[in-house]
């Protein structure tokens, strides 16, 4: 049975190698390839899943090994994989989830010429990231977590003649890349510290590593999670990656791999376990960045960009369960499978409406739309309801868990962490309603006017093929894309209850990841009272605000706070100012110092040297009769030191 | 009196002969004051003869002579020459060394 | 004095005559270098190389200061002299240095080696020497001859070849191959007037019937001396006597002689009478 | 006396450049078809070297052993060990496809220019480069090393003066007088680190009394060989400078931007793949194995100047305009880890160093060699003169963005595996050195995708709006070396097996043990 896990990966690596060596013979079949390969992945899960159900919990646990990669004295890497409840979780949601974006590229890709390759860089994006949640060792994990990185840079990137969206990839790869740092360094801090960096002998001697190098380990490891999925202070590039395509914003982007980051710090639980300081970062990165996400969530008009918000103030709220420790870990997986299936169904969702409005994505040019595409408006709602905590919908369980364990977690920490959680509740209500109302409620804002906008150009260019800048007739979308909205919507709807039925989910993972019921200083029933309680203010003050009176076509200066959230809080405007203007200023006194001072040092001895025998050479001023001189002189010299040796 | 006198003298008119070919610029005086190191020079082999007791100083002294002959000849032919190539017979005009 | 004697002891005769002659041959080697005129140089240079002559005869090197006498100062020398002529006495060559700090340098140089030479030769402790007297046992020239043959046979044959080779150098260099067809008298006339140049044949030296003499320049109608009626060679020596000034104060005073000889008064004029208006 | 394996494998380049250069000017084709022969016939070579190499046998194989010049003890000594058949394979594998690149490079200009360009001569050079190279990978002998070490230089010189890039921006006079600034740079530079050698070399004889590394050992395993501390360190020192030169290390980094910019891509291949690994490894053969106290005394300098040639490097690669001075400052970003990885004294570190040569020598032909492509189409080396190369040259643009991604050291692919081997490796004896070292990674990624970004991606310039896709010739060239590079990343057992004992060997040198790791040390 081990045998298959190896295939789970080989299927759509295939599929890669196939399409993009294809060429262009398969641009008819492509993407039924990508597809079916990644289909394939997703049954050969289903069957390992079967199998592991079969097995009692403490069998679950399978490991292949291929081969050994990096053999070198005192290091050994090799390519194995690990297949256990946590890995397992993955798998299905990636492949699951991946199988149905990939059905719905097939619509939703139709008018690009490119969509073949398109099909190829989403079968690799699924390969990496099952090696990466399928890795035994943190090398291992490293490939596929710089392999995610890879895709999601061709993904975000795929249109690359705009270059707005080749500026996004490149960020988000260096913002990415920023974090892969982290991940490594942590992987030598485990070599000097373990003498290995695979999962077994890591957490088999934690206890007797020294403190401080598990705090630094486990910092560390927080960083490569910050930077892949999202977290304050490497969140800036999340925004922009909505430049992709849709599907890949809520594959990539919303479902599984910014999601990669609460694996990693999941699978890391015994490292985070024996480093409080450590957890206690995880926790406010976590805090913090539920907030931050949230409240950028809430000023943005582009309907991506403001689902982005929400995906990482999502992730925030799983982060800051990890951090956590045991209380934590199973809802913060609970929540990643849940957000998964509703985050994705409203990017679908999105996409959906953006197909329909010649991929317009300003919210301000909707509204009035549930009459127009049903499917997509009930799908969405659905997909709402349920982010935003819906009583008996998958979030509600979810969350739920989370602010009873933030609250759990006791002391004044506990109290701030479960406000912060309560607060983002609120706020998630807040802007998810707010896109709701703005895109399907309201008067048809897209009427008698071109909805190409200049100031906020569309991020699809599919558009400016089809040159359309009339006014769009909205349709409901082919069938192709709305099937997998339909079964993303019923997962997330029924999802979160079907897990916790009898906390299943949590015996599921628990021989993995380990838990342990924090005695909370508020009861349950409060718990879930004060989140309904925030839930329906936060609807109340969207309403308020956008349900009654009209929106304006035109978005209003606003607040200050408005205008900052605009602009993600200035944090791109710091890191531009910080970080690209020094280091451009940086490298171009760099380039002048190396063209003038380490060039100019050679180049100034040779000058001088020049010089000097330029200066001798008026010596041979070419008279017999000097050149005599120093003939006769050099003889006196020779005199006079045979003279002296003969002294001495 | 010691003959080592005349190796002084000789010494003494050496000198005086390479100074003069420094500061003449007239070629033949220049050849006039080789001639006189190379007397010099012959007048100390013969010295040195008659100190250590033997003919060898004044058989090299012999032929210096007979270099000096050959040399003078092939010398003054240069100077005729040269004279004939440019109308001169200054050692400076013969400047061409200098590249 | 006899080779005995010269051989062994150094007399006070010996001793007078080095310091006499030493004197002399400095002097000589002094103006050879700094007389302004090549020909005094030779000359000096001559009398320098006889008195090198004597000091080789009073050290016992007969046969050397023969040559030294026939070679040198018989045929080098003159050899040199007809090489100054044959150049041309220009009018001495100035001492005046061109190159800049040369002669300083040279001097410098001169005085520094002079020093250092005579420095070592005093630090060589030469006090006792052994004279030439058995080596000239039978006869100078012998003893040379019997080295020459036997020990230095080689370089002698070696030196004669040089000799040869320097003879047959020599001619090489000053043997003038006549390249071109020589210019008529024809052609020199047509490029002479073609040039510009002196077209009429030179005038003649000489003033009047008075200075004949080739070295006196003959004068211009206003009396200014000519140097075209003197040879070049008379030119370039400098060797013009000019007699100007005193030919036309000569002139002067002859015209006063005659007029007071025959007492001419000034010629008053009067009128003209025909002789048959006189007889009426 | 067996069959001199390793002196045919050098001889016939060597004999094979003779044999090119004497082919008549009018059959320049003939003469590139020769130069491609006898390159690949030397890779065949070589391959059975990597056959008849056995790993688990004596330190050094294949040995030939001559007296040559029997009054100063100099031997024609020949021998390899891991990290020399891995370079050997290395040099031999590029090579052919160098001559396959530059097909075109030497041609006679079009009418009109009065440069004339022999091509017989470009490719005999190449040939006659490779021998030297492989023969100073295999010497023993010092001394005979060092000749051929120096003798490199001339061929060189006149790759990097005599071929230029076809088009220039300045016009051909500008283009000659820039070649041959960057050709003296590089010889004056290589040839001052060469004469110090020079003098250490000599040094060495009057210390030991002869120039076999073997026996050298032996005196210093037999403790016969009396050699004063700091004899030893300035011996060190002048071998050192001169390897330092070659493989450009911070400060003396300058010639390499100059040398690669204004060569032709396949030469700046051969510079910085293939002539420059000789310093690295000869830091690693003769350093450390004559003079191993000496290296340890050393080892904090030249760990810094590493530390500053990657950042350095790094940093100024952000900061080019001209595509090929950006690769060169790229390299010399790489080096900057070989030499740290190599200083680290450590096995990872080692071993590491060793792969990555053998890695950077892959991946720098690959960028390097698409980046010609890519010049010799437009006629430009700046930067700002293409955009949206991708759009008209799919499959140039994906040879290129892999060939970064080798470059930025992406995991999968060969260099990756070597890389982190150094940091490692550097990080458990210098972890602060090993931190700021791994801010490197982050800086290739910058320069990379930069690069990638201004040429390939955004709008079609008009310029190149008409620009051909990659050729059959071309594609010859750049598979190959990507499949290497995949298969490297996946699986490098082949080559770590080889280096390891090499690099035990050279630890056991400098009597250096791998410091444990903390859990056990703690039991």
């Amino acid at each position: 049975m081990e045998k298959l896990i190896a295939l789970l990966i080989a299927a759509p690596l295939l599929g890669a190698a196939v399409l993009l060596l294809g060429g262009r013979r398969l641009d008819r079949v492509g993407h039924w390839i990508g597809t079916l390969l990644s289909t394939a992945s997703f049954v050969f899960g289903l069957v390992l899943f079967t199998d592991l159900l079969g097995r009692n919990a403490e069998h679950r646990t399978l490991i292949q090994h291929l081969w050994t990669w990096i053999p070198v004295e005192g290091f050994q890497a090799d390519v194995t994989f690990r297949l256990d409840q946590l890995s397992m979780t993955f798998v299905l949601l990636i492949t699951g989830v991946g199988s149905l974006i990939h059905l719905y590229s097939v619509g939703y890709m139709e008018h690009d010429e490119r969509r073949r390759r398109f099909f190829g860089y989403l079968n690799l994006f699924l390969a990496a990231m099952l090696l990466l949640v399928l890795a035994d060792n943190y090398l291992l994990l490293y490939v596929g977590w710089e392999g995610v990185g890879l895709a999601s840079y061709l993904l975000i990137g795929f249109w690359q003649h705009k270059p707005s969206a080749a500026t996004a990839a490149k960020k988000a790869f260096l913002v990415n890349r920023v974090g892969d740092m982290g991940l490594s360094i942590a992987i030598m801090l485990m070599f000097t510290t373990f003498g290995s960096f695979a999962f077994g002998p890591v957490f088999g001697h934690v206890d007797g590593a020294s403190q401080g190098k598990l705090t630094a380990i486990g910092l560390m490891l927080l960083l490569a999670a910050c930077g892949k999925s999202a977290q304050v202070p490497l969140q800036s590039w999340l925004g922009d990656a909505m430049e992709g395509p849709t599907p890949v914003s809520a594959l990539i982007h919303a479902a599984t791999m910014v999601t990669a980051g609460v694996y990693l710090i999941v699978r890391s639980a015994a490292v985070f376990d024996a480093a409080p300081d450590a957890q206690l970062a995880v926790t406010v990165v976590g805090a913090v960045t539920l907030l931050f996400g949230a409240i950028v969530g809430c000023a943005k008009d582009d309907i991506k960009k403001a689902l982005a918000g929400s995906t990482m103030s999502q992730i925030g709220y799983m982060v800051l369960a990890a951090g956590l420790g045991p209380i934590g870990y199973v809802f913060a997986i609970m929540h990643l499978v849940t957000h998964g299936f509703f985050k994705a169904g409203l990017f679908l969702g999105a996409g959906s409406v953006m197909h329909g409005m010649n991929d317009e994505v300003d919210m301000r040019r909707y509204g009035g739309l549930r009459k127009y595409m049903p499917v997509t408006f009930v799908t969405f709602g659905l997909g709402y309801l349920a982010i935003i905590g819906f009583p008996g919908l998958s979030g509600f369980f979810s969350k739920d868990k989370i602010i009873e364990a933030a609250f759990a977690k006791g002391g004044t920490e506990g109290w701030i962490l479960g406000g912060a959680a309560l607060v983002g509740a609120a706020i998630t209500a807040f802007y998810m309603t707010r896109v709701m109302l703005m895109t399907f409620f309201g008067e048809e804002r897209w009427k008698n006017q071109a909805t190409r906008s200049p100031e906020a150009p569309s991020a699809e260019p599919a558009a400016e093929h089809r040159g359309e800048t009339a006014e769009p007739h909205p349709h409901e979308s082919p069938k192709v894309m709305t099937i997998p909205m339909i079964v993303l919507a019923v997962g997330s709807v029924f999802g979160g209850g079907f897990f916790s039925i009898g906390d299943r989910f949590l015996y599921w993972l628990e021989p993995v990841t380990g838990h342990s019921e924090g005695h909370s200083p508020v009861s349950a029933g409060e718990v879930t009272a004060a989140t309904m309680v925030c839930l329906v203010i936060g609807v109340a003050v969207a309403w308020a605000q956008y349900g009654r009176k009209p929106v304006p076509a035109v978005a209003p200066r606003g607040s200050l706070l408005t205008r900052a959230a605009r602009r993600d809080l200035l944090q791109d405007d710091f890191n531009h100012v910080v970080l690209v203007r020094g280091g451009e200023h940086l490298t171009r006194s760099l380039v002048y110092l190396d063209h003038t001072l380490v060039d100019g040092v050679v180049n100034g001895t040779a000058a001088g040297f020049g010089g000097l025998s330029g200066r001798l050479r008026r010596l041979q001023n070419g008279f017999a009769r000097s050149y005599a001189v120093s003939m006769f002189g050099g003889a006196a010299l020779l005199v006079a030191a045979t003279l002296l040796m003969r002294a001495v | 009196m010691n003959p080592v006198n005349y190796l002084y003298l000789a010494g003494l008119l050496f000198t005086i002969g390479a100074t003069g070919v420094l500061i003449r610029r007239n070629a033949i005086v220049v050849f006039m004051c080789v001639e006189l190191m190379l007397n010099a020079c012959n007048l100390a082999f013969v010295t040195f003869s008659r100190l250590h007791g033997n003919l060898d100083g004044q058989v090299i002294a012999f032929f210096t002579m007979v270099v000096a002959a050959a040399e003078v000849v092939v010398g003054l032919a240069i100077i005729v020459s040269l004279f004939r190539a440019r109308h001169s017979a200054s050692v400076d005009d013969a400047s061409l060394m200098k590249l | 004095m006899s080779a005995q004697l010269a051989a062994y002891t150094t007399s006070t005769g010996e001793a007078f005559q080095f310091w006499v002659l030493g004197t002399v041959a400095v002097i000589g080697a002094l103006c050879t270098v700094l007389m302004r005129k090549a020909v005094h140089s030779a000359l000096s240079l001559a009398g320098t190389m006889i008195v090198l002559a004597v000091f080789y005869l009073a050290n016992g090197a007969y046969f050397l200061g023969i040559v030294q006498i026939v070679v040198y100062t018989g045929a080098i020398m003159m050899l040199f002299l007809f090489v100054v002529m044959l150049v041309g006495v220009t009018a001495a060559d100035s001492l005046k240095e061109t190159i800049k700090g040369q002669r300083w340098l040279a001097l410098l140089c001169g005085v520094g080696f002079g020093v250092l030479l005579l420095a070592g030769i005093a630090n060589a402790s030469l006090k006792d020497f052994t004279g030439t007297g058995q080596a000239n046992a039978n006869g100078n020239v012998e003893g040379l001859a019997a080295l020459i043959f036997t020990k230095y046979v080689f370089a002698f044959e070696i030196t004669g070849a040089l000799l040869i080779t320097a003879a047959v150098g020599a001619m090489v260099l000053t043997h003038r191959e006549r390249t071109e067809r020589a210019r008529t008298q024809r052609e020199l006339a047509e490029q002479r007037v073609r040039e510009g140049t002196y077209v009429p044949p030179l005038p003649a030296p000489g003033v009047y019937a008075r200075h004949n003499a080739v070295d006196v320049a003959g004068l211009l109608p206003d009396g200014t001396p000519s140097e075209l009626t003197v040879s070049k060679t008379l030119r370039e020596r400098g060797q013009i006597r000019d007699v100007s000034t005193e030919a036309i104060n000569d002139l002067r005073a002859l015209e006063q002689r005659s007029k007071e000889r025959l007492e001419r008064a000034p010629i008053a004029p009067e009128t003209f009478k025909r002789p048959e208006e006189a007889s009426k | 006396m067996s069959f001199p394996l390793l002196t045919a494998t050098a001889a016939l380049p060597a004999v094979g450049a003779v044999a090119t250069a004497a082919v008549p000017a009018a059959r320049r084709t003939a003469a590139k078809w020769l130069a491609l022969l006898v390159s690949l016939g030397t890779l065949a070579l070589a391959i059975t070297v990597l056959v008849r190499f056995d790993p688990g046998g004596a330190r050094y194989q294949l040995t030939e052993s001559h007296s040559w010049i029997r009054d100063f003890g100099v031997r024609y000594e020949l021998g390899v060990d891991g990290i020399g058949v891995a370079l050997i394979a290395l040099t031999a594998v590029l090579i052919p496809f160098i001559v396959l690149a530059g097909w075109h490079d030497a041609d006679p200009l079009e009418t009109g220019s009065r440069r004339w360009r022999p091509t017989q001569g470009f490719f005999a050079l190449i040939l006659a480069v490779e021998a030297m190279v492989l023969i100073s990978f295999e010497a023993t002998d010092v001394f005979l090393f060092y000749i051929f070490f120096e003798a490199m230089l001339i061929p060189m010189y006149f790759l990097i003066g005599g071929f230029g890039d076809r088009a220039h921006a300045q016009g051909e006079q500008a283009a000659a007088t820039q070649r041959s600034y960057a050709a003296v740079k590089f010889l004056l530079y290589n040839l001052v680190g060469g004469l110090i050698m020079l003098a250490a070399v000599i040094g060495l004889y009057v210390v030991a009394g002869n120039f076999s590394l073997q026996q050298i050992a032996e005196a210093r395993a037999a403790g016969s060989l009396h050699m004063a501390t700091s004899t030893g360190r300035w011996l060190f020192l002048g071998f050192f400078f001169a390897f330092a030169v070659k493989a450009p290390l911070w400060p003396l980094h300058t010639w390499l931007p100059n040398a690669m910019q204004e060569s032709t891509a396949p030469v700046a291949v051969l510079i910085t793949a293939v002539v420059d690994k000789v310093g690295t490894f000869a830091m690693l053969r003769f350093c450390l194995g004559l003079f191993p106290e000496a290296s340890k005394w050393a080892t904090p300098v030249i760990l810094v100047l590493a530390l500053i040639s990657i950042v350095y490097g790094a940093l100024l690669a952000v900061g080019q305009r001209d595509i090929k001075r950006l690769v060169a400052y790229a390299s010399i970003s790489h080096f900057g880890f070989i030499i740290m990885g190599i200083f680290a004294m450590t096995s990872q570190g080692q071993s590491g160093a060793t792969l990555y040569m053998v890695n950077h020598g892959i991946s720098t032909a690959a960028l390097m060699l698409v980046a010609g492509f890519l010049i010799s189409r437009r006629g430009s080396r700046l930067i700002a003169d293409y955009g949206g190369v991708q759009k008209v040259a799919p499959v140039l643009a994906g040879t290129f963005l892999i060939g970064g991604l080798a470059t930025l050291s992406l995991p999968g692919l060969a260099p990756f595996v070597s890389e982190f081997l150094v940091l490692v490796g550097t990080f458990t004896r210098h972890p602060v050195i090993g931190i700021i070292a791994t801010f490197g990674i982050v800086l290739a990624a910058l320069y990379t995708l930069v690069l990638y970004q201004r040429t390939m991606t955004g709008p079609v310039r008009p310029e190149v709006s008409a620009m051909p896709d990659l050729r059959v010739r071309e594609l010859l060239v750049v598979a190959p070396l990507i499949a290497l590079l995949i298969f490297l990343g996946v699986y490098p057992k082949p080559v770590t097996d080889i280096v390891n004992p090499a690099v035990r060997h050279t630890m056991s040198d400098v009597q250096k043990k791998d410091p444990k790791p903390e859990v056990e040390a703690a039991k």
